[in-house]
C-alpha cells in the first residue's frame, strides 16, 4: 500500500537557522498521524514546509506518489492538502461567511458548496450565530473554529492540523477530537500537531516525536503513549 | 593651493550646506518614524521655519542667534496645536493629513502677499548659516538621538513601532510620546528650514510642498531607521546623487531613480540596515 | 450660473474619481502607496495619442488600446519592483520607496524620449459639439467622463464585492499566506490587480487628456496630490468612496472658485480632507481596521 | 588652440524642460555660427557648457557654483526661470560673474546686482503695448484678469498687466487666480462668462493658457471676447493646442517668427534645418543673447568678467529681435521691437 | 484581606453584543484568581477592560481602592498592573532581552537628559535593568536566547517571553490570558511551578485558561463567565462540582477526570 504523503530527508531553514534537519515521515491514506514535540522543536515549520509556505532546503515531499517538493502553495492546496495554520490566520477584516467562502473557493459546483457550508455550520453552531461578524473580532476559540471550518470547506484529502485544540474550552476540545475521529471515519487523512499529546496519541494510528528538528522516536500511537521518555517529556506523567 | 581650496569650497558650498541641512531634515523624519508614525508634514514645518527665520531677519533685523531658536519654536507650536487631532491617526492617514498642512500653508504664503511676497517669495536673505553651525548642530543631534535611542525612550519608541497596543500596556505613555516626537521633529525641520533660508538668499512658496515632503521621507526610507546615522546617510546619498550624476545630462534622473530602485530592492531595510542595540 | 457650476463640479469631480479608482485599488489591495500609478496614467494617454496620430485611430480604438497598454506596463512595473519585496514581506515603506525611485526614472526616461512639450489629440478626435439646455453646456467628452466614471465604479464595485475574483483579491489584501492556503494563486491575482489598476489609470489618462488637451509626461504627477486626497476622503480601497469623494471635492472646489475666491480653491480639498479625518479618521466609506487584543 | 568657455543654466529635465530645450537650441545655433565665422578674440573658439537645473532653484545654484568655481566661466547665460534667477543672482554677482537672463521677465531681476543682465524684455515693458493696442484697435473697455498665482513669472506678469490696465483706465470686472499645474478652469470661466467682459487677460505659462482658452470656448464664451496673453502666451504651442479657440488672441512679443528681415529669415531657416521645427521666442532670445555675449567678449579683448561687463553695457547689436542695447539698469533698452501679434488660424500674425 | 482589584457591574457592549454583562469580580491581594468560560464568553474582553484597552460601557473598576475606570493603559501599568496577550504580541524585531527591558519602562526613572549625557546614574540603572531582565529570562528558561530576535521564537517560547516581559514591570497584579496555550502538559506543569513562585514575589494573578488541570491546581478562586455573565464563582472544588459549569463549560468527562485527579 502506498502512502498518501511521503516525506524523506526534508530540511527547512529560516536563513541561517536550520529548524528542521532532515526528517522522514509517512502518512498512509485514511490514517491519523500525530507529530509531537516541545516548543520550538520544529513542528510548525514542518507543517509550513508541507503546505508549501516555506521552501524546502532539501529532501522530497510526495503526495500520492507525485513530487510536490517546493510546488507553490496554491497548487498544493488545490491537490486537496489543507492546512489549519498555527495562530489561526483567519481573514480578520472579512466576515465569517466570506472566510468560509474562501475556504470553498475551489469548489466548482454551487450545490456542493452549499452542502459543505451547511455541514460546517452544523458542526460549529457558533459560527452560524456570527456569520456576518468580522472574523478578527471573534474570540480566540471562535477563530479556531472558523479556521477549522474554513479548511473543511475545501473537503481536504489530507488535513494538516497545527494545534487545533489550542485555546478551546474543554468541552470543545473534546468536540475537536470527536471531529477528528469523524473525519477519519469519513476517510480524511490527517497529520496532527498537538500539545494535548494524551488525546492526540489516543486517536493517532501512528506518531512521531520531533526534537530540535529531528525525529527521535516513532511508532504506533499507543506505543508512543507508553514510552517512558515521552511520558516524562510530553505527557507530564509523574 | 589656497585659491584651489577657495574655488572648491565655492563650487560645492551650496551642496555642502545642503548635505548638512538635509541631514537635519532626515533626522526630523527619523524622529517620527522611529515610533512608527509616517509624516509628510516635515516640508511644511521646514517652510514655517524658513519663512519665520527669513521674515525675522529681513523685517525685524533680529540677530541670528535669536532668529534660529524662534524659527524652531514656531513650527513646534504649530505641531503642538495640530498634534491633538492628528494623533488619532496613524500610517498613511497621518501622512496624508500632514500633507494637507503643507498645502494649506502654501496657499497661505501665496496669498499673504504683503508679508511673504506671494509667489515671488522672499529674496535677499543674508547668508548667515555657517558650515560650522550646520554641521555642529547635525553632530549634536545625531549624538543626542543616539544616546536617547539607547535608553528606555529608544526602547519605547521601537516598541511602539512594532506594536503600539502592546507598548501602551507596557506603560508607554503613547499620546505623550507621539506628541513629543511630532513637536521635536517640527523643531528640527524648522531649524533646518531657517538654516536653508539663511544659506540660500531666496525662498519661495512652492519649495515646501508635496515633492519636498516626499524627498524628506525618502531620506529616511533609503537610509533606514535602525540608527540615527542611517537617515542622514540616506540624505547625503540622495542629495549628492543628482550632482554626481550631472555628466549624464539627459539621463541623469533616470539613473538616479534606478539607483534608488536597486538600493531598495536589495537593501529593503535601507542602506544602513543595522539597528541600534537597546540593551547595555 | 449655479447649475452650470454644479455641472462643472460634477465633471471635475468625475475626473478626480476616474483617476483615483485604479489608485485606490492598488492601495487598498496590495497595501502599497504605488507612486508609479501616475505614470500609467501618462502611458495610457500617450499610447492613445500615438495611435490617433499615426494610425488615425478613433477614440473607440485608441481608448481601449491605450488602457490595455497601460495595464501591461503596470504588470511589468509591478512585477519588477514589488514581487521581490512582497516575497520577503518587506512591508509598506520599502515598497513606497521603490516606487518613488521608479517613478523618477520612468518619468525622466519618458521625458528624455518624447520631450516635455504638451500635446493634444487631433482636433475633431471626439466631436466638439456641446449639449446645451437651460443655459448649461456639457461637451461630449465631459459626458463621456462622467458616464465612464459612474459605470466603472459600478462595475468595479460589483467585481470586488460579488465575484470570485473580488473575493480572492480581498483575501490576498489581508493575509497572503492564508490566501495561498485557500488555493489562491497569489502571484496571478497580484498580476490581475496590477493589470486592472493600470487599465483604469490608462483609461483615466486618455479621457482626462482628451478633456483638458494637455498631454505630457508629467500629467500623472500633477494628479497625484488630488488622487491622495480623494482616496483618503473616500476611504482607502473603497470604490464607492472614490466616486463620492471625487465628486464632493470637484463640486466644492468649483463652488469655492466660483463664489468665494479662486485663491482659496486649492485649499478646499485639503480642508475637507482634514475635516473628514477629524470626524471619520478612516474616510467616508472606510472601515476601521480590525484591531483587538 | 584655445577656447573661451561660456556657461548656461537651463531646465533640461522635468516638467518644464520644454523652455530650457528651446533656449539651448537657440544658443547652440548661434554658437555654430560664431565659431564658423572664426570665433572670438582672434580665432579662439567659443565653447558652451549647458548645465541642467531641472527647474529647481537649489540645483540651479549648484550649477552656477560649478560653472563659476570649477569651469571658471566669465559669463553665465540663464537660468531659465525667474525663481531660479533670484537664487542664482546673488551668488554669481558676489563672484562678479556676468549673468545674462534670456527668459527671466519678473520685476527686480537686474536689481540684484551690477553683474546681472537680461536680454528679455520685462513684462512691464511689453504688456502696456498689448493692452493699448487692444483698447485702441478693438475697443476693449472691460476686462477680466486671470493668472497663475503660484509662480513668480506669472504673478509678476499679472502685476504688470494690472498696473498697465489701471493706467489705461480699463475696467477690471474680476480677477481670478488658478494654480500653474491646474487643468480645470471651468469655475473661474463660468463666473467670468456671467460678467460680459470685452476681453480676458491671462498671465501664465503656455500650458494653462491653452487650457483656459479652450475651456472658455467650450463653456460658450463667444469668440468676440478676446484673450490677451502675457509673455507666456507667446508660443507656437498655443495655436497647436488651442486651435480655433485661440482665434483672435493678442500677445505682445519682442520677436515674431514671420518677421520679415534678412537676419530673421536666415535664423528661422537655419533653425528649421537644424532642428526641423519652428523656433519660438525663447530660442530667438537665446540666439541673440549668444551673439551679444560673444561680441562682448570679443570687444572686451579678454575673457574676463569685468571687461565683458563693461563692453556688454555698450552693446549695440542688431539681431533677430531688432536693434538691441542695454539700459543702465542692464535691462533691454528699447521696446521698439515689440510687436503685437494676433492669433489667426492657429498661427500668430502681426496685427496690421 | 482587602481587594486589590474590584470590578463592579462591568459591562462591555459591541453593537448589539453584550460581550461582558454586569460582571462583579474581586481579586484579593496575594491570591491566584482564575477566569474560565466557554469560547467567546467574554474573558479576553474582561481583561481588555481591566488593562484599559477598552472603555467599559458601564460599571467601575478600582485598583488598590482607586477608581481607574477612565485611566489609559500606561497609567494602570504604573499602578502595578501587567498583562500578557492571548494572541501573542511581541516586539518582533527587538531582541528577547530588549523585549523584557521594554517591560521595565515604568520602573526606570533616569530622565531623558541623563541618557543624553550618559550620566553614571543612567548607566547604573541600565546595567541593573539588564541584570534583572536576564534573571527573568533565566526564570522562564529563555536566557540562552536573550540576544535572538524575539519574532523568531517558537510559539511556546513567545508565550514565556510575554510572561517575562509582563513581570519586568514588577506588577502587583498580573493578568495572564491563556498562558499555557500551545504548551504541552510537561511544559504546562513547569509553567505552573513558575507561576507558583510568583506568589512569593508578591504578585497576585488573574488568569484565563482552558487547561483545567492547570487552573484547578493553581487558583484559589475561580469565576466562570458564560455569554458575558458571571454564572458561578468559588473555590476550585465548588466550581468543578457546579452543575451549571459542567453543563456550560467542562463537560462531564473533564469534570470526572478532575474529580479523580484532585479528589472530590
Ligand atoms: N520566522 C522564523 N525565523 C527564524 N526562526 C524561526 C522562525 N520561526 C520559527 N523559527 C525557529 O525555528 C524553530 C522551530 O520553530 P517552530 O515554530 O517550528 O516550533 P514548534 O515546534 O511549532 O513550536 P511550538 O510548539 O512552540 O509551536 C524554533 O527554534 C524557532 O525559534
Ligand atoms: N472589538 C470587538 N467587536 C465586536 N465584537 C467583539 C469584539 N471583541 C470581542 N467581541 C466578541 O465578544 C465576545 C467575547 O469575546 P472574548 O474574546 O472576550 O471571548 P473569550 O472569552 O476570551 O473567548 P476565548 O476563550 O475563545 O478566547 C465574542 O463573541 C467576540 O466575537
Ligand atoms: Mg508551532
Ligand atoms: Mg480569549
Amino acid at each position: 500500500m502506498t502512502n498518501l504523503l511521503d516525506v524523506s530527508g526534508l530540511r527547512l531553514d529560516y536563513g541561517r537557522t536550520m529548524a528542521v534537519k532532515g526528517i522522514d515521515l509517512a502518512v498512509p491514506p485514511g490514517s491519523v498521524v500525530c507529530l509531537i514535540g516541545a516548543n520550538g522543536a520544529g513542528k510548525t515549520t514542518t507543517m509550513r514546509g508541507l503546505s508549501g509556505l516555506l521552501r524546502a532546503a532539501g529532501g522530497t515531499v510526495r503526495f500520492e506518489g507525485t513530487d510536490i517538493t517546493n510546488a507553490p502553495a496554491h497548487r498544493i492546496a488545490r491537490l486537496g492538502i489543507r492546512q489549519v495554520p498555527e495562530g489561526r490566520q483567519v481573514f480578520a477584516e472579512m466576515t465569517v461567511d466570506e472566510n468560509l467562502r474562501l475556504g470553498g473557493l475551489q469548489v466548482p459546483n454551487p450545490q456542493e458548496f452549499r452542502n459543505r457550508r451547511e455541514r460546517v455550520l452544523a458542526r460549529f453552531p457558533r459560527l452560524q450565530e456570527r456569520l456576518t461578524q468580522q472574523a478578527g473580532l471573534l474570540s480566540g476559540g471562535e477563530q479556531q473554529m472558523l479556521a477549522l471550518g474554513r479548511a473543511l470547506m475545501g473537503a481536504p484529502r489530507l488535513l494538516l492540523l497545527d494545534e487545533p485544540s489550542m485555546g478551546l474550552a474543554p468541552l470543545f476540545v473534546e468536540e475537536i477530537f470527536r471531529i477528528i475521529a469523524d473525519l477519519k471515519r469519513e476517510g480524511t487523512t490527517i497529520l496532527l500537531v498537538e500539545q494535548n499529546a494524551q488525546a492526540a496519541l489516543e486517536i493517532a494510528d501512528y506518531a512521531y516525536v520531533l526534537e530540535s528538528g529531528r525525529i527521535t522516536l516513532h511508532g504506533p500511537g499507543a506505543q508512543i503513549a507508553d514510552d517512558p521518555k515521552v511520558v516524562a517529556a510530553y505527557l507530564g506523567g509523574h | 593651493m589656497a585659491e584651489w581650496l577657495d574655488d572648491f569650497l565655492f563650487t560645492y558650498e551650496t551642496l555642502i550646506h545642503a548635505l548638512g541641512i538635509h541631514g537635519l531634515l532626515a533626522l526630523s523624519m527619523y524622529c517620527v518614524m522611529a515610533l512608527g508614525q509616517l509624516s509628510l508634514g516635515q516640508a511644511a514645518f521646514m517652510g514655517l521655519g524658513a519663512y519665520t527665520g527669513a521674515l525675522l531677519t529681513l523685517k525685524l533685523g533680529l540677530p541670528f542667534w535669536l532668529v534660529l531658536p524662534i524659527s524652531a519654536l514656531v513650527p513646534a507650536l504649530v505641531a503642538l496645536i495640530i498634534g491633538g487631532p492628528t494623533l488619532r491617526l496613524s500610517g498613511v492617514y497621518l501622512a496624508i493629513a500632514t500633507i494637507a498642512l503643507g498645502e494649506v500653508l502654501r496657499v497661505l504664503y501665496i496669498n499673504a502677499e504683503s508679508l511673504t511676497g506671494g509667489a515671488l517669495g522672499l529674496s535677499g536673505i543674508p547668508q548667515k548659516a555657517s558650515l560650522g553651525l550646520v554641521y555642529g548642530l547635525l553632530a549634536l543631534c545625531i549624538a543626542g538621538f543616539w544616546a536617547i535611542g539607547r535608553s528606555k525612550i529608544g526602547r519605547a519608541m521601537e516598541a511602539m513601532r512594532e506594536d503600539e497596543m502592546a507598548a501602551g500596556v507596557m506603560g508607554v505613555n503613547l499620546p505623550l510620546y507621539k506628541l513629543g516626537a511630532l513637536v521635536a521633529s517640527a523643531m528640527l525641520a524648522g531649524l533646518a528650514g531657517s538654516l536653508a533660508a539663511h544659506s540660500n538668499s531666496f525662498i519661495g512658496p512652492n519649495e515646501y510642498g508635496f515633492e519636498t515632503a516626499v524627498t524628506i521621507l525618502s531620506f529616511a526610507l533609503l537610509g533606514g531607521i535602525g540608527t540615527p546615522i542611517a537617515p542622514v546617510v540616506g540624505a547625503v546619498v540622495l542629495t549628492a546623487l543628482p550632482e554626481v550624476l550631472r555628466p549624464l545630462a539627459d539621463f541623469r534622473l533616470v539613473i538616479n531613480g534606478l539607483i534608488i530602485v536597486l538600493a531598495v530592492l536589495f537593501l529593503p531595510r535601507g542602506i544602513v540596515p543595522f539597528r541600534l542595540r537597546r540593551a547595555p | 450660473m449655479l447649475s452650470q457650476q454644479l455641472v462643472n463640479g460634477l465633471v471635475l469631480g468625475s475626473t478626480y474619481a476616474l483617476f483615483a479608482l485604479g489608485f485606490t485599488l492598488i492601495f487598498g489591495v496590495l497595501r502599497v502607496i504605488n507612486l508609479t500609478y501616475g505614470f500609467y496614467f501618462s502611458v495610457g494617454a500617450f499610447v492613445a495619442l500615438w495611435l490617433a496620430r499615426s494610425f488615425g485611430a478613433s477614440i473607440w480604438i485608441a481608448l481601449p488600446l491605450g488602457s490595455l497598454a497601460a495595464g501591461l506596463v503596470a504588470v511589468v512595473v509591478d512585477g519588477v519592483l514589488l514581487t521581490r519585496l512582497r516575497r520577503t514581506k518587506a512591508g509598506e515603506l520599502p515598497s513606497l520607496m521603490v516606487t518613488l525611485g521608479a517613478v523618477l526614472a520612468l518619468y525622466s526616461l519618458m521625458a528624455a524620449l518624447i520631450g516635455t512639450d504638451i500635446q493634444r489629440f487631433p482636433f475633431g478626435f471626439v466631436g466638439s459639439t456641446a449639449l446645451e439646455f437651460a443655459g448649461i453646456r456639457v461637451s461630449l467628452v465631459q459626458m463621456l467622463i462622467v458616464g465612464t466614471a459612474f459605470v466603472l465604479v459600478a462595475v468595479l464595485f460589483l467585481l470586488l464585492q460579488h465575484t470570485r475574483l473580488g473575493l480572492m483579491i480581498r483575501a490576498l489584501a489581508e493575509n497572503e499566506d492564508a490566501a495561498r492556503l485557500m488555493g489562491i494563486n497569489v502571484d496571478a491575482t497580484v498580476v490581475a490587480v496590477s493589470f486592472l489598476s493600470g487599465l483604469l489609470g490608462g483609461a483615466a489618462g486618455v479621457l482626462i487628456g482628451l478633456n483638458f488637451n494637455a498631454i505630457q509626461p508629467f500629467m500623472g504627477e500633477a494628479m497625484m496630490l488630488r488622487g491622495f486626497a480623494v482616496i483618503i476622503i473616500g476611504g482607502l480601497g473603497d470604490i464607492r468612496g472614490a466616486l463620492v469623494a471625487g465628486i464632493l471635492l470637484g463640486v466644492l472646489e468649483v463652488l469655492t472658485a466660483g463664489y468665494l475666491s479662486s485663491n482659496a480653491k486649492e485649499a478646499v480639498g485639503f480642508t475637507i480632507l482634514v475635516l473628514t479625518l477629524w470626524f471619520r479618521p478612516v474616510g467616508l466609506f472606510g472601515r476601521a481596521q480590525v484591531k483587538r487584543a | 588652440q584655445q577656447t573661451v568657455t561660456v556657461g548656461a543654466i537651463e531646465i533640461l529635465s522635468g516638467p518644464s524642460a520644454a523652455y530650457g530645450t528651446a533656449i539651448k537650441a537657440g544658443l547652440e545655433l548661434a554658437l555654430d555660427e560664431i565659431n564658423a565665422a572664426g570665433g572670438v578674440l582672434g580665432g579662439k573658439k567659443v565653447a558652451l557648457i549647458v548645465e541642467d537645473s531641472a527647474g529647481n532653484k537649489d540645483q540651479a545654484v549648484n550649477a552656477a557654483r560649478k560653472l563659476v568655481g570649477r569651469d571658471k566661466v566669465p559669463v553665465i547665460i540663464g537660468p531659465t526661470l525667474s525663481n531660479e534667477m533670484f537664487a542664482v543672482g546673488p551668488v554669481t554677482n558676489e563672484r562678479k560673474v556676468v549673468t545674462v537672463g534670456t527668459s527671466t521677465t519678473a520685476v527686480g531681476i537686474t536689481a540684484m546686482g551690477p553683474y546681472i543682465f537680461r536680454t528679455s524684455l520685462p513684462e512691464a515693458d511689453v504688456v502696456p503695448v498689448t493692452l493699448k493696442t487692444a483698447q485702441e484697435k478693438f475697443g476693449v473697455k472691460t476686462i477680466a484678469m486671470m493668472y497663475a498665482n503660484d509662480d513668480a513669472f506669472s504673478k509678476s506678469g499679472f502685476d504688470s498687466m494690472k498696473a498697465a490696465a489701471e493706467k489705461l483706465g480699463l475696467k477690471i470686472a474680476t480677477i481670478e487666480a488658478f494654480g500653474s499645474k491646474d487643468s480645470d478652469f471651468s469655475a473661474q470661466l463660468t463666473k467670468i462668462k456671467g460678467l460680459n467682459v470685452d476681453a480676458i487677460t491671462v498671465s501664465a505659462l503656455v500650458e494653462p493658457i491653452s487650457g483656459v482658452v479652450l475651456q472658455a470656448r467650450q463653456l460658450g464664451i463667444p469668440a468676440s471676447v478676446r484673450f490677451i496673453g502675457g509673455n507666456g502666451a507667446n508660443s507656437p504651442k498655443l495655436g497647436e493646442i488651442a486651435g480655433e479657440a485661440a482665434e483672435g488672441l493678442l500677445v505682445g512679443s519682442p520677436w515674431f517668427v514671420d518677421k520679415k528681415d534678412a537676419i530673421n529669415d536666415k535664423f528661422v531657416a537655419d533653425f528649421r534645418k537644424k532642428y526641423s521645427k519652428d523656433p519660438d521666442q525663447f530660442a530667438a532670445q537665446a540666439y541673440d543673447t549668444m551673439h551679444i555675449v560673444a561680441k562682448a567678449i570679443d570687444t572686451a579683448g579678454a575673457a574676463e568678467s569685468d571687461k565683458i561687463r563693461e563692453t556688454l553695457l555698450k552693446t549695440n547689436h542688431t539681431g533677430v529681435m531688432g536693434p538691441f542695447t542695454f539700459t543702465e539698469g542692464r535691462d533691454p533698452a528699447s521696446t521698439e521691437g515689440v510687436v503685437v501679434l494676433g492669433m489667426k488660424g492657429g498661427k500668430f500674425q502681426i496685427l496690421q | 484581606m482587602s481587594a486589590l482589584l474590584s470590578a463592579r457591574g462591568l459591562t462591555m457592549q459591541f453593537r448589539g453584543l453584550l460581550a461582558v454583562n454586569a460582571v462583579d469580580v474581586e481579586v484579593a491581594a496575594g491570591s491566584v484568581h482564575g477566569i474560565i468560560g466557554p469560547n467567546g464568553a467574554g474573558k479576553t474582553t474582561f481583561f481588555n477592560l481591566i488593562s484599559g484597552l477598552l472603555r467599559p460601557t458601564s460599571g467601575t473598576l478600582t485598583l488598590d481602592g482607586r477608581d481607574v475606570t477612565a485611566l489609559p493603559p500606561y497609567a494602570r501599568t504604573r499602578m502595578g498592573l501587567a498583562r500578557t496577550f492571548q494572541n501573542i504580541r511581541m516586539f518582533a524585531d527587538m531582541s528577547v532581552l530588549e523585549n523584557v527591558m521594554t517591560g521595565m519602562h515604568t520602573r526606570l526613572k533616569a530622565p531623558g537628559w541623563s541618557a543624553v549625557l550618559r550620566l553614571p546614574g543612567f548607566r547604573a540603572e541600565e546595567h541593573a535593568a539588564k541584570a534583572d531582565a536576564m534573571e527573568l529570562l533565566e526564570f522562564v528558561g529563555l536566557a540562552d536566547k536573550a540576544n535572538g530576535r524575539s519574532g523568531s521564537l517558537a510559539y511556546g517560547e513567545q508565550r514565556r517571553l510575554e510572561i517575562a516581559r509582563a513581570l519586568a514591570s514588577r506588577p502587583r497584579l498580573l493578568l495572564l490570558d491563556e498562558p499555557a496555550a500551545g504548551m504541552n502538559p510537561a511544559e504546562t506543569r513547569e509553567l505552573a511551578v513558575l507561576l507558583k513562585q510568583l506568589g512569593q514575589r508578591d504578585v497576585s494573578l488573574l488568569l484565563v485558561e482552558h487547561d483545567m488541570g492547570f487552573v484547578m491546581d493553581l487558583c484559589d478562586r475561580i469565576t466562570v463567565l458564560n455569554f458575558g455573565r458571571k454564572i458561578a464563582e468559588g473555590g476550585p472544588r465548588e466550581i468543578r462540582n457546579d452543575p451549571a459549569v459542567i453543563e456550560a463549560y467542562l463537560g462531564s468527562k473533564v469534570a470526572e477526570r478532575l474529580a479523580k485527579a484532585h479528589g472530590a
